[in-house]
């Protein structure tokens, strides 16, 4: 266990960056999000959530997969290079660490999605225990331990100070990069904040939540429920949900002209949309009812079905924030929790 | 490794309505009035079927500057199309003025039939305010430079 | 994917001095859908059509590009030469590399470069062709005049001569309109009723004129060539067939007290009457406000004394429908009202009166029996003064911006009849300025002012007072001799201005042609169709369009009747195929696009769609390829991109910027 | 709110409305959602607070095509928008029973997040009955007040008016919260550099994650399919790949409700990035109003709308250069 305080944060970054791409929450025009680390950048630590999870580190939200050039009358492919620099994402929480085990279950399954894998490969997270976990959040739930973040480094802001505490080979080998800006320190404060962590969660309003009756199993009961005719009713129809989420992995695949070459790209997708899975022959989901309940489908029943039992979800609460409509996965456990408490 | 700093010859788009500034720019072409070849010509059957999505367009794939001639208002061929573009193109410029785009890569004139010599002085005024405004990166996509 | 052909035109050496010709054929072989390029001296040379009709044959082309002079020179020719080779004529497109650029560059490379870059954008746009045709619709031999004053009459007897159908429909009980009012006409002083009145009666009698007086158009639907109508004939109470005109109805009938439209309230009428002795059709009407039968169910005198049996209390409004090819709107006008210039006592002087008025007050049928009087005391005037541009040229609100152009002429006549027919009476004109544009007119002016001794004051007038002692003290001011001017007139006399027939806005929007802040008809364009609407099939006679004097009016009345009878001299219509055209999948039908359409050309319709699975009856644009001209104003108006032109699509223009800017 | 659940269950039974449209109480103190009502005994959930910001109006395109009518609650800025969809025939009048509700001022979630306050518990002051200027905050960290003013959404700062442009009945007293000009901030913008005006736009746009939420819930983009989802100009885009995209699409959004946007605000209010969209729609209102006169769209359900009508002395283009 090893400890640097606030002060020296900058001096942190800037070694990081010195030897490799850093990426944190930055503060820009009022919204948190990950972005890369800049000697400009406002980073702001002390925030909970930012707006997008960080998933896009990973899988950013449009990449170029390759290019086309003409030469006369002949083609040239250029296909796209594949990440090999190594890369930091700082500032991730236990939440955002477990989407991107989510992640890690559909990219690296075979066939495997060597764009996302050479991220994987590439990227080292530093992950942030949650200070102050809000209302919106229920990662409890989905079995995420909020005070202590799976990844490579584990940290801990406490006070003046942040405790580091690597946890994986990337995460020793991060340490040793920036030994010099660190000292030891011992696991007291890190373990009453744990405390103190698990205390708030506790409090949480949505920590009680209930999945009894969602799983793999569930799913001709759950997708003949008359009752996604009344929740979808709100439903803008847009991406928010999807966008923000850090374990949505749906993507398009689109052309652009450039007028001397056309480049072929991935770009998130959202089964909200209503061309989502539009095909040749038509849509096999045309309402909007159809494309809300697959949303909730996919996340609590047909991913656990494929996936061993783990949930596409982790309660990082942000659909809970950002919805329009405040439609949200806890509203739809919900209703359903209800339902059967009435039958 | 030099870098070469490659000269600029700006792409200029003119959408020119069919009854009054196309005949104008053939004039100015028959009376061999000069203006510069960066300015390539549209031709639309009047400068109400130009959509802002062309403009827009036209700069996101790399074009420096883009003009719209029309009949003078009260000469549209159509009776009306000129005034509806002229409030288009008005609001459209003030928007593109607000989020930072140079104003003076977007125009309009109104050049009839039988203005040739307008037609092509407009063009060499027009084209060379982009000279002096220089290529066009605030509106563009990266991708269309490479 | 489209076979493409690319000839590049050598145009001697008006294009091939400045562009290097085989290279622009070389290039457009690289693009796509390109199977075959060649360039050659002159492309429109018939030698020129042949090698494309060759290439069309021999290398199955589905697409053209000619990469020559202007589209405007040549584009129809090399249309006509794809049709014969049994190309689509809309399949070809062309590169303009003369005009707009062998002609305006001098550098080769420069200019090369540029024609490659036109072709390239016509390749791509010819890409995306489809082949178009043209429509056809059917031209019903008959047209409709509404209105029938002078403008009216003359248009219906010139397309009548020229042997088609013609009916006028005229609100009230008598074709003639504004002229049958006036006493004599400028510049020749021959009086109004003399000239008119055979015009009349040589409508009424001709075979091919069929006249609906006190009737109203009420509806119309279809387009050019293929106009629906309905014509409400309003009830006349008197039979037209048994009447003989005799006359003893309106002698007889007790109520007299109904203000005379025809002498402008002056004077009185009887409920049954015809405006005027010379009215065509010589059949009174009732009118059944003022007639004693209506309002108490008693009296019913004019039955009695009718010997004819005519009357009939109990006729209905009817409702013809007829079909027409054409139309031509011939409305008239009317003088403003004058509320708002209550400065010269018009509301509060008898001896106030506007010119038309004076017009009724020199006629030798009007209240007065021609003779020049006040009609307050019926004494005779000595002091005149007339006002000029009342309500004319007027920069706020109270009155209309524009001459009403007829007002300097008639008070010139006014003023020379006076001075002539009465030389004590004094006349004095306060004038803005005196416009006499027309053949004859100056010369006329000029005599009032010589000859008759009329006194022209440069000025205007601020107030009319009128006095105890019964006279009007006129307020003016004289700008050449910068003074104020105190005169005491016996009467005076207000050019008023003139506007459109109130009727029009209604008539207009039936017939979905536009109308201008005026309310004055908008012509198809101000210079070269000047007497046709923007929508096609409606023309425009008379001052409907904007004032004028007879002259002018009877020369536009025939110019519009020659423009309706080119029309129905046809069979059929082509119509332009690169007409708008609306997707049902993506309408809103919200309405945007028929807003700005000047053509009527949009209508909406209930329609039952099969988007993608979903049935349901949608609001729907629906575009008239007949009445459509293809402006593209709607394409743009419609956010979603539903409606788009043919010919000049969404995709094509988008593909010329990709082209050009790549 | 007990006022208007009353009427609604009157209305329901004695069938003159075959469904009531409104809001639910949510699961936490700030997220009621819109919802259908269909029986007396459904409204137990319905709720009408503070937090009810969501403009109803778009809801009726559906809810025309039902069989019945539909009562809509519809606050008075939501009423231009309901306006503005009849012009368009989007909605049909004969299916809607309006009732105009009372309103004085909507929060932002936002906004009280940002002053520091964070796992809610309830919030008081709140309700559309409650007098109080602050709300009181219960959370996991201790009790917090924030003026009810700096909790409200940008658009009650700058409230069009608190008269219902359209109703059947009326329901609720209403409160004047206007205390800011609503053009303030457009004339602030027009007013830096060229590049300042551009750094300012980058920054926030470059934000946008295309979500469309700002689109979605638009009452004006009411289109079955929008053109940057359909091929109609090659113009489908999903995703912010360039940053020349975002600017595409915010603009002709902006350029598609020019003169049709009644400034309802629900753009900037869904917006998960706090992007303020409305500069956009109100740069576009304020020069209609400067160069064609005033106009209000959703004031009335017949008036010309400005990129449909002109006059023939309108400004040239070039005045935009002119006009510094």
């Amino acid at each position: 266990m090893y400890k640097i305080a606030k002060e020296n944060l900058s001096a942190l970054f800037r070694l990081i960056a010195e030897s490799s791409e850093l990426y944190l929450p930055v503060k820009t025009a009022g919204q948190v999000n990950f972005a890369a680390w800049s000697e400009e950048a406002e980073v702001a630590l002390d925030i909970l959530k930012s707006v997008k999870s960080p998933k896009d580190a990973f899988f950013p939200q449009s990449e170029g997969l390759y290019t086309v050039k003409r030469e006369g009358k002949k083609m040239k492919v250029e296909p796209e290079e594949l990440k090999n620099k190594d890369f930091v994402v700082f500032g991730m929480k236990a939440c955002d660490v477990k989407g991107l085990e989510v992640l890690d279950n559909v990219f690296l399954a075979d066939p495997i999605d060597t764009f996302y894998a050479a991220r994987r490969e590439h990227g080292t997270v530093v992950a942030l225990a949650c200070h102050e976990p809000e209302e919106s959040c229920f990662c409890k739930v989905f079995g995420v331990d909020a005070a202590n973040p799976a990844a490579d480094v584990a940290a801990w802001m406490i006070g003046e100070d942040l405790y580091w505490n690597a946890l994986t080979e990337k995460g020793e080998a991060l340490t040793e990069k920036v030994k010099a800006l660190l000292t030891d320190a011992d696991e007291t404060a890190v373990e009453a904040e744990k405390e103190a962590i698990h205390n708030i969660v506790e409090k949480l309003p949505y920590m009680n939540l209930s999945l009894e009756g969602w799983n793999g199993d569930a799913l001709s009961e759950k997708f003949d429920d008359k009752l996604w005719e009344e929740l979808y009713k709100p439903c803008l129809a847009c991406g928010t949900c999807t966008f923000v989420c850090p374990t949505c992995q749906c993507y398009d695949i689109k052309d652009y002209d450039t007028g001397n070459s056309v480049s072929r790209y991935r770009c998130w997708d959202s089964c909200m949309y209503s061309d989502f899975t539009m095909m040749a022959h038509g849509n096999n989901r045309t309402s909007q009812m159809q494309r809300f309940r697959q949303r909730f489908m996919h996340k609590l029943v047909y991913y656990p079905a494929n996936n061993d039992g783990m949930y596409s979800c982790v309660g990082c609460g942000r659909c809970v924030e950002k919805c329009p409509a405040s439609l949200n996965i806890v509203k739809v456990i919900k209703a359903f929790q209800k339902q059967g408490g009435e039958k | 490794m030099s870098i070469e700093k490659k000269e600029f010859k700006p792409k200029i788009v003119a959408f020119c309505c069919n009854w009054c500034s196309y005949a104008g720019a053939d004039l100015a072409g028959s009376s061999r009035l000069s203006y510069p070849a960066d300015v390539k010509i549209i031709r639309v059957p009047c400068s109400c079927r130009v959509n802002p999505m062309f403009i827009l367009r036209a700069f996101e794939k790399g074009a420096d500057g883009v003009i719209m001639c029309g009949c003078h208002p009260g000469d549209c061929h159509y009776s009306t199309g000129n005034y509806y573009a002229r409030r288009r193109m008005t609001l459209l410029f003030s928007m593109l003025d607000y989020i930072g785009v140079e104003n003076g890569r977007t125009r309009v004139e109104w050049v009839s039939a039988a203005e040739g010599v307008k037609f092509s002085d407009t063009m060499n005024s027009f084209v060379e305010k982009i000279y002096s405004l220089g290529e066009n990166v605030r509106l563009g996509d990266l991708r269309c430079r490479s | 994917m489209q076979r493409i052909g690319v000839f590049v035109c050598h145009c001697g050496s008006n294009i091939a001095a400045t562009v290097d010709v085989a290279k622009v054929a070389e290039m457009a072989l690289m693009e796509p859908g390109v199977v075959h390029a060649e360039d050659y001296q002159y492309m429109c040379s018939e030698a020129g059509q042949a090698k494309i009709a060759d290439a069309i044959h021999e290398k199955k082309l589905s697409g053209i590009v000619v990469c020559s002079c202007s589209p405007r020179m040549h584009e129809a020719t090399f249309r006509k030469a794809a049709e014969r080779a049994g190309l689509n004529p809309y399949m070809v497109e062309i590169a303009n590399i003369r005009e707009h650029c062998s002609w305006i560059h001098k550098d080769m490379e420069e200019a090369t470069k540029k024609a490659v870059i036109l072709m390239r954008a016509a390749v791509a746009k010819v890409n995306l062709n489809t082949p178009l045709k043209p429509g056809e619709s059917r031209v019903t031999k008959r047209a409709l005049i509404i209105g029938g004053g002078i403008a009216g009459i003359q248009t219906a007897l010139d397309i009548a001569d020229a042997g088609y159908e013609v009916d006028i429909v005229e609100k009230t009980p008598s074709i003639g309109g504004r002229m049958s009012q006036l006493d004599k006409t400028f510049p020749t002083l021959d009086c109004s009723a003399c000239i008119l009145t055979p015009k009349m009666v040589e409508a009424s009698a001709h075979e091919k004129i069929n006249i609906y007086t006190y009737s109203e158009v009420e509806k119309v639907s279809g387009f050019v060539g293929d106009f629906t109508v309905d014509i409400r004939k309003k009830a006349r109470s008197v039979d037209m067939d048994k009447c003989t005109g005799c006359g003893v109805c309106q002698e007889k009938c007790p109520s007299k007290k109904a203000p005379s439209e025809f002498n402008r309230g002056l004077n009185t009428r009887s409920a049954i009457y015809t405006p005027f002795a010379q009215a065509i059709p010589n059949v009174p009407v009732i009118d059944r406000e003022a007639c004693i039968k209506f309002k108490t169910g008693k009296c019913g005198i004019c039955s009695k004394v009718c010997q004819a049996g005519a009357i009939d209390y109990e006729q209905k409004d009817e409702i013809i429908t007829e079909k027409y090819g054409a139309i031509v709107v011939a409305t008239g006008f009317d003088t403003i009202n004058l509320d708002k210039y209550d400065e010269y006592a018009y509301s509060q002087s008898k001896d106030v009166i506007t010119s038309l008025e004076l017009e009724r007050v020199m006629n030798a049928a009007g209240p007065t029996h021609g003779h020049l009087e006040r009609l307050s005391d019926g004494k005779a005037p000595k002091e005149m003064v007339f006002i000029q541009c009342v309500g004319s040229r007027c920069s706020d609100d109270r009155g209309k911006p524009y001459c009403s152009k007829i007002c300097c002429m008639y008070t010139a006549k006014h003023a020379m009849l006076i001075r002539d027919k009465y030389p004590d009476v004094n006349v004095t004109v306060f004038y803005i300025d005196v416009r006499t544009p027309g053949k004859n007119f100056d010369e006329f002016y000029r005599r009032a002012v010589e000859q008759y001794g009329v006194n022209y004051i440069k000025g205007q007038v601020g107030k009319v007072i009128p006095q105890p002692n019964g006279k009007l003290l006129v307020q003016g001011s004289d700008l050449l001799d910068n003074k104020q001017i105190l005169k005491e007139a016996d009467m005076v006399v207000l050019a008023t201005a003139i506007e459109p027939n109130p009727d029009v806005r209604k008539i207009a929007t039936m017939l979905t042609a536009s109308i201008d802040t005026n309310n004055f008809l908008t012509e198809a364009h101000a210079k070269l169709r000047p007497v046709e609407s923007p929508t096609a099939g409606i023309f425009l006679s008379g001052v409907c369009q904007g004032p004028k004097d007879i002259p002018e009016t009877v020369a536009q009345a025939g110019a519009a009747a020659v423009k309706a009878i080119g029309l129905l001299a046809k069979d059929k219509l082509m119509t332009n195929p690169c007409t708008a055209h609306s997707d049902e999948l993506l309408c809103n039908g919200c309405s945007t696009c028929e807003n700005v359409c000047p053509y009527g050309a949009i209508t909406y319709e209930d329609k039952e769609v099969n988007d993608h699975g979903i049935r349901e009856v949608r609001r729907l644009a629906v575009v008239n390829s007949a009445l459509c001209q293809g402006c593209g104003a709607c394409t743009v108006a419609c956010p979603s991109g539903a409606m788009d032109l043919q010919g000049f699509s969404n995709r094509q223009i988008i593909a010329e910027v990709d082209a050009i800017c790549r | 709110m007990q006022e208007l659940i009353n009427r609604a269950k009157e209305l329901l039974e004695n069938g003159t409305v075959a469904r009531v449209l409104g809001w639910k109480a949510g699961d936490l103190p700030y997220n009621p959602e819109p919802a259908y009502f269909e029986s007396a005994e459904s409204l137990k959930d319905f709720v009408y607070n503070g937090f009810c910001g969501a403009n109803l109006s778009k809801y009726m395109i559906e809810a025309s095509k039902l069989e019945g009518k539909t009562l809509v609650c519809l606050k008075p800025c939501d009423t231009y928008s309901f306006n503005q969809l009849i012009k368009e025939h989007r909605v049909d009048r004969e299916k809607a029973y309006i009732i105009g509700v009372g309103c004085k001022g909507k929060l932002d979630i936002e906004k009280i997040r940002n002053q520091g306050v964070k796992g809610i518990e309830s919030i008081q002051g709140a309700e559309i009955t409650d007098a109080a200027d602050e709300l009181k905050i219960q959370t996991i960290y201790g009790e917090k007040t924030v003026a009810y003013a700096d909790a409200m959404l940008e658009r009650c700062h700058v409230c069009k008016g608190k008269e219902h442009k359209i109703f059947d009945e009326e329901i609720g007293e209403s409160k004047e919260t206007k205390d800011g000009e609503r053009f303030d901030e457009v004339s602030r913008i027009e007013k830096m550099s060229p590049a300042e005006k551009f750094a300012f736009f980058q920054k926030e746009l470059s934000k946008c994650i295309r979500c469309n939420a700002c689109r979605n819930v638009c009452p004006a983009c009411s289109c079955r399919k929008c053109v940057f989802d359909s091929n109609k100009f090659d113009s489908s885009q999903k995703a912010n790949v360039d940053s020349f995209e975002e600017k595409m699409f915010h603009i002709i959004r902006a350029f598609h409700v020019a003169g049709r946007c009644t400034d309802c605000g629900e753009c900037s209010r869904v917006c998960p990035q706090g992007i303020p969209l409305h500069l956009f729609n109100r740069k576009f209102i304020k020069d209609i109003d400067e160069l064609y006169g005033e106009y209000q769209a959703g004031d009335d359900t017949d008036s010309k709308a400005p990129l449909t009508n002109y006059t023939f002395e309108d400004a040239e283009p070039s005045i935009v250069g002119k006009r510094g």
